[in-house]
């Protein structure tokens, strides 16, 4: 592979924190690595662990999950709910052989826009020295993405569409 | 059609354990129905059948073929594409063939760590060191086996798919039902509902099926059945039961809780589910009990093996297909 | 662009006196030097340290000016100052200091960089410092008498006679040997520290 | 099979993109002229039918541009790469709607915030600013048309903290017509600045400016005065809280009660009073807190009652002329429908006995703020003599501490702003009333207002002593000769560069203000947010500084954080104001993030139901499904995430939204060879 | 309950009292300490003055040798102030520096040790005392309570501060020792000056700025009236006692204060033999003070608990009340 390998990251943002947090980071113009994609969503307590494996499986080489710091939900302590799925999924994805750098849970209030800045491009270093998340040879020969639908054997049968 | 006018079935067993023909036949007199609408063709447990007669038929002349087992190895992707070509309705039938079931738990470890574990260990006598190998050159020729593979497949991960019936085994009222259905529409008196279709299985989850009491959720540790005398009449999870029937699709009819034994999630995820294991995994971490960190990982020892218990039938068939 | 005219008219102007040096990287490195985190760019120079201190009175700067010395860059002054040798380790400054700076901390490293540089005015303390160091370093145990009576006839022969009746006092009630005890593991002892010598000069800097 | 990760939307959408320069705080770094032709081409197969870029997307050329191209293009959906959406997602909705679009099928994303003022690397920018642009994309083609959600407001308002923030939010809307429900902990109204005796920097009396506050609110025909009273629940949702208050029993009946203040004269029990008097005066078992309290009826403190601890006595009851004492008074439950709420619940003093150097509880003349304003309050237990703990002796030397407890990493981290002008005012006093030589110890000297500087200089000129020093210790232990006998306060005077000891006879310790100790629960039981400190979170800090996130809630006063009086009165006007404009909408709008249950894929599993805080899931027995209160849910979309069935929904973030914004943000990968660019995944129609 | 010991060089000398009387009370308390082998001396304050990796290298040798040793518990206890403050800072910046504890791993390496931060639980020879045995049955071997005794409960500096570990009620007004005196039955003073310092190093580098020091703790002690000082650390007992004279000399004074080891006033207490215990070997006399021990003085007689407490008027105000008491 010619040049350095650049991470993508995919961020969860709360509505409320961590996403001012990150609109705080512009205002006060702190530079941080470009390889982080946010998504905004209204609570940390709404991020689907599902989003998680999504995006590694769509060619994310990280995930940064980030709320309200504890006891300070916008929604009382729905960023509790957020740590206890974090918690467990992380002893799942270890058990994938998925390293534990990649799927980052950082606390980050409106206030924290440097913090925020901060975070990211180290784990943006943590994963850069990971290097690319590698599937092994044969998950990605097999390519679960190719287009099927040609080789299905046509039916004379009448078929609800 | 063939020569006495009768459609064409088959059944072909992949990796899997079997279990899923055993269910074909505990279907009791309904078997009479399958004998008198089709003509078996191909069904290697029922019946003496080659690869060739498979090939030698023209493409899309078996009507009905049930594929059970998960894609391991060369030979079963093989055979595949081939029941694909000739049949004009290809089931994904049972847990392996729809989601990888357990040995699609193999895709956490690697080819090598289970040939080790198969091959050497204390339980094999196997002083060579034998291994398997692709090709042999034995004296009447070149030998081949078919080819390992690094990963297990679901049947949809290698070829279209037009149906699914779940479950380790499917129910055999469900594969009762879901012949009737066939057969009805074989004589124009029903329609076959629509491409990529779970048949055989309820729209909610085991829950919807089960009678256990139920409260609000709480958990403040989990605890594995051999372990705990759980009461008879409550909701094993609130008692700390990893159950997972909330996630599993229905159409079991709850057969496991009622009996005191929580649900393994045979019959897969839920109508519209991406990620099987992330949703059961999502469900079970919203209700533990705790806002400290370090008390909600000493409840989440108690799961000591989270892949497993979470993707235990799904592996294969979730999103990242069980890692690397 | 600046215009040719204004640039002839400056340089017709006698040259500026040269401006005082200020070593602007002495905070950085006094940073780096010392163990953990110095926090000293948090200072805002409040005095408690220089209130607190039990030996403020003997101190040519309180710590709070000595911060502010570092960070002005006066790299000499700093190192000539005898703070850093009238500091008693008491830790009063640190646990009071609003700002959490590793006050105690910051001083030991001013010793050591005084030392390397030979800035220090009084050689009291650093020759105190290093006698103890050898006996450390040769026998692996501190040796108070050997190191009070060298240290005293040094630098303070005549009140030598005045501590006698302390010394036997002490000799007397079995507090004190007139031998150093020395460790089984001086060798090892002493690759550790010679190891350990290799890595502070590595660093460089100091 | 059903998986599937883009539900497809119906039709073939129609999609606009308008790329903004904003000026060049975008187009300096981004590329935006690239990234529209980029989006033109590229998406075109995902419903970009047109795209733009232009030089200020937010102008009201701007607006008319995308508000054409909805009309003639037909246009289904518009994304806007700009600036962050909290800044104009309103603008480009109001836009879209004028042209007839719903607004909720706009997207907005940002390009600025989150793009060009935090990079700067002009290619990598770029291909970001695409990268979040493509996510807008596949985000906004399963955006679903959305009316805002309308609720009624009624028109009364819950005021909790009956200090002079509350007293004058409660006044303000009362006068306007609109009841009010004023909630006060404590037994009468005043809060802390009925404990003063000046107020900086005019040094009016606290009291001749409080009492006819405190007197109207209580005579107010539009306020109900709930004082002795505490909330203990809060249900429901903006312009429709249902508050559940605990009136505690005072054992007085106010009916009959006439304020004659016999009862307190004959109550043979004596206690501290650690409340009003700040420890420092005692009080009856039976008492009104101060002359001026309103109410003017009593209470009676059950824990130091001799009745109640022995059985025997009452001699209040006895003696009134009424007959209003009632010991069988139990606490009552009140509850009351309000359409919003303000909360004024002050502060509490920082506890000078955690600073042991300061030797406050140690050391007899060791005094705190608060203390002062009772020795030196006309109406306090010395009735306004400044003396020793003796209660005789009037010192001859006073220092005044600042800054304890504040802006200290060990304690707390903030400036509590008061203490520096309460420090010179306490000065002023001490030098008017006794003479006496005063020293002020202070770190920074912090007088930012109106007329305070100049106070400042007014007590320079009295002959106050300054030094410019935080304070090491307040000790008794005495080394030089003319300290015996004293307090030794020991400092560096930084301005001399030197260790100072200074022998006095008074130390007056201007402790700083914290939050309640309880803040945490009160923002828990009103769902607010409080600061790790412990002060509530305004919505915005300049812009919207007595809102809350929690829409119907607002702060006013020290509740939000240390303030003086005329900032105190000025938010609780200011959060009035934002009341009544509620009040006359008579309804309000909010924005449809709602989660739903769907009740055929509902298996009753009840994993969801313990995880709303705002109990807005409820359990049907009979048909053992969960249903999700509209009116009750917030938006935050916990339970979408926990449903193990995928039963629940959540519109504006639903699972395929984020899907596909997951998938449009990974169309691109950054550059693994110099800039040039490789292509990944790329989303296609399922 | 079982502990590994770090005497350090001290305490086999100049604090041999102190070594003694912990040897003494150490059985009746059930205290097993295991010496840790071949340790050496924590370099004090003047191996960081020097150099920075030497340093912690010196006291790194003594945990890694204390961490192979580790038998049974990981707790690490040190009698004397100085040395257990370089031992916990050790670790500590160990813990938080992953540069300084590469290095100082990498010298350990030279002499084939090795030494994982946060191994040992490193503690004060008082905080084991007061917080792991149960106060009662401290109490209930108390045969001869210090009765009458006036003592200065004295910590110095490096006990309580810096505390890493918060393992201290205050770092200002810790109160431990106070709660153990009185158990043993002492009257303890409200000592004000019961963590400042004694002088530490200086008495041999600058003896005028060391003599101002004592001066300060003994005049204080004398103010509050008290008949002794009851010490934890080697190098304050060494400084308030040996050079008492010195001070005394250098400002004409005559202070006459006694500093005994707080296990040797436990172990008076338990009614151990004063030879056991190491008395005797102080310079400032302690007989006379403990004689008071047990004396019961008449009523009207006894000191008032604190000798300038005033006479409280009517008039006076409330006091505010310690939230501990």
């Amino acid at each position: 592979m010619e040049g350095t390998f650049e991470p993508v990251i995919i961020g969860f943002t709360c509505n409320w924190c961590s996403y001012r947090a990150a609109d705080l980071a512009g205002t006060a113009r702190v530079k941080y690595a470009p390889n982080v994609r946010l998504i905004r969503l209204m609570c940390s307590g709404r991020l689907d662990p599902t989003f998680v494996l999504k995006a590694l499986a769509s060619g994310a080489d990280g995930v940064l999950i980030t709320g309200c710091h504890p006891g300070e939900c916008h929604y009382i302590e729905q960023n509790y709910k957020a740590l206890r799925r974090y918690l467990l999924l992380r002893r799942m994805l270890e058990q994938m052989g998925i390293e534990p750098e990649r799927v980052k849970l950082v606390w980050a209030s409106a206030a924290e826009g440097a913090k925020l800045a901060q975070e990211i491009t180290a784990m943006v270093e943590e994963i850069r020295a990971l290097g690319p998340l590698n599937w092994p040879a044969g998950v990605r020969r097999c390519d679960f993405s190719r287009p099927l639908a040609a080789e299905a054997a046509p039916t004379n049968l009448e078929v609800a569409r | 059609m063939s020569e006495n006018g009768k459609p064409k079935f088959a059944m072909y067993w992949a990796a899997g354990c079997g279990g899923c023909e055993i269910a074909v036949l505990n279907i009791h007199e309904k078997i009479l129905d399958v004998d008198a609408n089709f003509e078996v063709v191909f069904w290697p447990v029922a019946m003496d059948a080659k690869y060739q007669d498979v090939e030698a038929l023209p493409d899309g002349a078996i009507t009905l073929c049930l594929f059970n087992g998960a894609i391991r190895n060369s030979e079963n992707e093989e055979m595949a594409h081939l029941l694909r070509r000739k049949s004009q309705i290809l089931v994904a039938f049972g847990s392996c063939a729809s989601e990888g079931c357990i040995p699609a738990l193999a895709n956490l470890t690697t080819p090598y760590a289970i040939f080790e574990a198969a091959y050497a260990g204390p339980s094999t006598d196997n002083p060579q060191g034998f291994r398997p190998q692709p090709s042999w050159p034995a004296p009447e020729g070149e030998l081949h086996i078919p080819e390992f593979y690094p990963v297990v497949k679901t049947l949809d991960q290698v070829v279209p798919v037009d149906y699914t019936i779940p479950g380790c085994p499917p129910e055999a009222r469900q594969i009762a039902a879901v012949l009737d259905v066939v057969i009805a529409a074989l004589r124009g008196q029903a329609t076959l509902p629509p491409p990529g279709a779970v048949l055989g299985a309820g729209g909610s989850t085991v829950c919807d099926e089960c009678l256990r009491l139920r409260q609000e959720k709480k958990i403040n540790g989990f605890a594995r059945l051999q372990h705990v005398r759980p009461d008879t009449a409550r909701c094993l999870l609130e008692q700390g039961v990893l159950c997972s029937g909330p996630a599993t699709r229905s159409g079991c009819g709850a057969l496991c809780p009622l009996a005191g034994a929580p649900c393994v999630g045979c019959y897969g995820p839920a109508e519209g589910t991406l990620d099987y294991g992330a949703r059961l995994l999502s469900a079970v971490a919203s209700v533990i009990d705790s806002n400290d960190p370090a008390e909600i990982e000493r409840i989440l020892d108690g799961i000591p093996d989270p892949a497993g218990v979470f993707y235990r039938f799904n592996l294969a068939g979730s999103l990242l297909h069980g890692g690397r | 662009m600046t215009s040719p005219t204004l640039e002839t008219e400056r340089a017709a102007l006698p040259p500026l006196p040269a401006a005082p040096i200020a070593d602007l990287h002495f905070l950085e490195e006094v940073s780096a030097a010392t163990a953990g985190v110095s926090r000293l760019e948090m200072c805002i120079q409040c005095g408690t340290c220089g209130g607190s201190c039990p030996s403020a009175a003997d101190m040519d700067h309180t710590p709070r000016q000595l911060f502010a010395m570092i960070r002005a860059g006066m790299r000499d002054e700093a190192l000539r100052s005898n703070t850093p040798w009238i500091c008693v380790s008491c830790y009063h400054c640190v646990v009071r200091c609003p700002q959490n700076v590793h006050i105690t901390d910051v001083m030991y490293t001013l010793k050591s960089m005084a030392i390397e540089a030979k800035q220090y005015q009084d050689s009291t303390a650093p020759d105190f410092a290093r006698t103890f160091v050898g006996f450390v370093e040769n026998y692996g145990r501190s040796f108070e008498l050997g190191l009070a009576t060298r240290h005293y006839l040094r630098h303070y022969p005549l009140r030598l006679p005045g501590l006698a009746p302390l010394g036997l006092g002490m000799l007397g009630r079995g507090r004190m040997d007139l031998t150093p005890r020395k460790i089984e593991g001086v060798k090892q002892l002493k690759a550790i520290l010679a190891r350990a010598r290799e890595l502070e000069e590595e660093a460089g800097g100091k | 099979m059903t998986k599937q990760t883009n539900s497809s939307p119906k039709h073939e959408e129609r999609i606009g993109v308008y790329v903004c320069h904003c000026g060049s705080n975008i187009a300096g770094v981004v590329n935006v002229e690239e990234v529209a032709q980029w989006a033109a081409g590229r998406l075109k197969h995902r419903g970009v039918i047109i795209a733009r870029d232009y030089k200020f997307m937010c102008s009201s050329l701007g607006q008319e541009m995308i508000e054409k191209d909805i009309r003639d293009l037909g246009l289904t959906r518009v994304v806007v790469a700009a600036c962050s959406p909290h800044l104009h997602e309103q603008t480009f909705r109001t836009a879209c709607q004028r042209a007839g679009l719903n607004p909720y099928l706009c997207e907005l994303v940002s390009i600025r915030e989150q793009v060009s003022w935090v990079h700067t690397d002009k290619i990598v920018a770029t291909e970001k600013a695409k990268a979040v642009l493509s996510g807008g994309v596949e985000r906004v083609r399963l955006h679903e048309p959305l009316e805002p959600l309308r609720v009624p407001v009624h028109p009364a308002t819950l005021v909790v903290g009956g200090g002079i923030a509350g007293i004058q939010a409660a006044l303000e809307i009362a006068d306007s017509g609109f009841p009010v429900y004023l909630v006060e902990r404590e037994p009468s109204l005043g809060g802390h600045m009925a404990q003063f005796d000046k107020t900086f920097p005019t040094l009016d009396c606290a009291a001749c400016i409080l009492t006819p506050r405190m007197v109207s609110a209580g005579n107010h025909p539009h306020i109900t005065l709930l004082t002795w009273s505490e909330v203990t629940q809060v249900e429901g949702y903006v312009g429709n809280f249902t508050v559940t208050i605990r009136k505690k029993a005072r054992y007085v009946n106010t009916d009959l009660c006439t304020g004659c203040g016999i009862c307190q004269e004959k109550c043979p029990a004596r206690v501290i009073d650690e409340e009003f008097e700040a420890g420092l005066g005692y009080r009856k078992a039976i008492y009104s807190p101060f002359a001026q309290a309103v109410p003017k009826y009593p209470v009676l403190d059950r824990d130091n009652c001799t009745y109640f601890k022995k059985g025997t006595c009452r001699a209040c009851e006895k003696f009134c002329p009424t007959g209003a004492i009632d010991f069988q008074q139990q606490d009552e439950i009140i509850t009351l429908k309000v359409g919003n709420i303000i909360l004024a619940t002050g502060f509490d003093l920082f506890d000078a006995r955690r600073v042991p150097q300061y030797g406050y509880g140690r050391l007899a003349n060791v005094f705190t703020n608060l203390e002062f304003e009772r020795l030196s309050n006309a109406a306090g237990p010395t009735n306004g003599r400044i003396v020793l703990r003796d209660g005789v002796t009037e010192p001859r030397t006073v220092g005044i501490v600042h800054c304890v407890g504040s802006r200290d990493r060990n304690y707390n981290n903030y400036c509590s702003v008061i203490c520096c002008m309460q420090s010179l005012k306490f000065a002023h006093l001490v030098k008017e009333r006794t003479g006496a030589t005063v020293y002020n110890f202070y770190i920074d000297m912090r007088t930012a207002a109106k007329a305070y500087d100049e106070f400042y200089q007014r007590v320079l000129e009295e002959g106050t002593l300054f030094i410019r020093g935080r304070v090491a210790e307040v000790t008794d232990a005495a080394r030089l000769a003319g300290e015996e006998g004293k307090i030794i306060i020991q400092v560096e005077d930084t301005l001399a560069g030197r260790q100072r000891r200074i022998p006095v006879d008074m130390v007056i310790l201007a402790a700083g203000l914290e939050p309640r100790r309880d803040s945490k629960e009160l923002a828990r039981l009103f769902g607010v947010s409080c600061s790790a400190d412990g002060w509530l979170i305004e919505r915005h800090p300049k812009l919207d500084p007595v809102a809350t996130m929690t829409e119907g809630i607002f702060i006013a006063g020290c509740v939000q954080g240390p303030k003086d009086i005329p900032n105190s009165v000025s938010q609780g006007a200011a959060a009035s104001a934002r009341v009544l404009g509620r009040i006359q909408q008579k309804e309000i709008a909010l924005e449809p993030v709602r989660a739903s249950i769907n009740a055929d894929r509902c298996s009753g599993c009840r994993i969801c139901n313990n995880l709303c805080p705002f109990n807005a899931i409820l359990f049907h027995e009979d048909q053992m499904v969960s249903e999700v209160n509209p009116a009750l849910c917030q938006g935050c979309g916990t339970c979408v995430a926990a449903c193990p069935a995928g039963a629940i929904t959540g519109t504006v973030f639903s699972n395929e939204q984020v899907m596909a914004q997951i998938e449009g943000l990974l169309l691109l990968n950054l550059s693994r060879n110099g800039h040039r660019l490789a292509q990944t995944s790329v989303p296609v129609a399922a | 309950m079982k502990y590994l010991l770090y005497p350090g060089c001290s305490m086999e000398r100049t604090s041999r009292p102190y070594l003694d009387s912990m040897w003494a009370i150490a059985a009746p308390l059930g205290l097993e300490l295991e010496e840790v082998n071949d340790w050496n001396c924590c370099g004090a304050t003047e191996y960081v003055a020097i150099s920075l990796v030497p340093a912690y290298a010196l006291i790194a040798r003594n945990l890694a040798l204390a961490a192979g040793q580790a038998n049974g518990t990981h707790t690490l206890v040190a009698p004397c102030s100085a040395c257990y403050v370089n031992l916990s800072k050790a670790d500590h910046y160990m813990r938080e520096s992953d540069t300084l504890n590469q290095k100082v791993n990498s010298a350990l390496a030279a002499g084939g040790l090795k030494y994982k931060p946060g191994t040992l639980q490193i503690r004060h020879l008082l905080d084991v005392i007061i917080h792991d045995l149960d106060m009662e049955t401290i109490q209930s071997k108390v045969v001869r309570p210090l009765k009458g005794l006036r003592v200065a409960p004295y910590y110095g500096c490096m006990l309580p501060r810096p505390d890493y570990e918060k393992r201290w009620s205050n770092p200002e007004y810790p109160n431990e020792l106070d709660r153990l005196l009185k158990l043993l039955g002492a009257e303890v003073i409200d000592f004000p000056l019961k963590t400042h310092c004694c002088g530490g190093h200086m008495t041999q580098i600058g003896p005028d700025v060391a003599y101002e020091l004592i001066r300060r703790l003994l005049h204080a002690a004398a103010d509050y009236q008290a008949d002794l000082l009851a010490t934890l650390c080697p190098m304050c007992q060494l400084n308030l006692d040996a050079y008492q004279g010195e001070t005394n000399r250098y400002f004409g004074t005559h202070y006459h204060l006694p500093v005994l080891f707080f296990t040797q006033l436990i172990g008076l207490a338990f009614g151990l033999e004063p030879e056991v215990l190491g008395l005797g070997k102080e310079l400032v006399d302690a007989r006379p003070a403990l004689a008071r021990i047990g004396v019961e003085l008449p009523e009207t007689e006894a000191p008032a608990p604190a000798a300038r407490k005033a006479r409280r008027p009517k008039e006076a105000l409330p006091m505010p009340r310690m939230s501990d008491e």
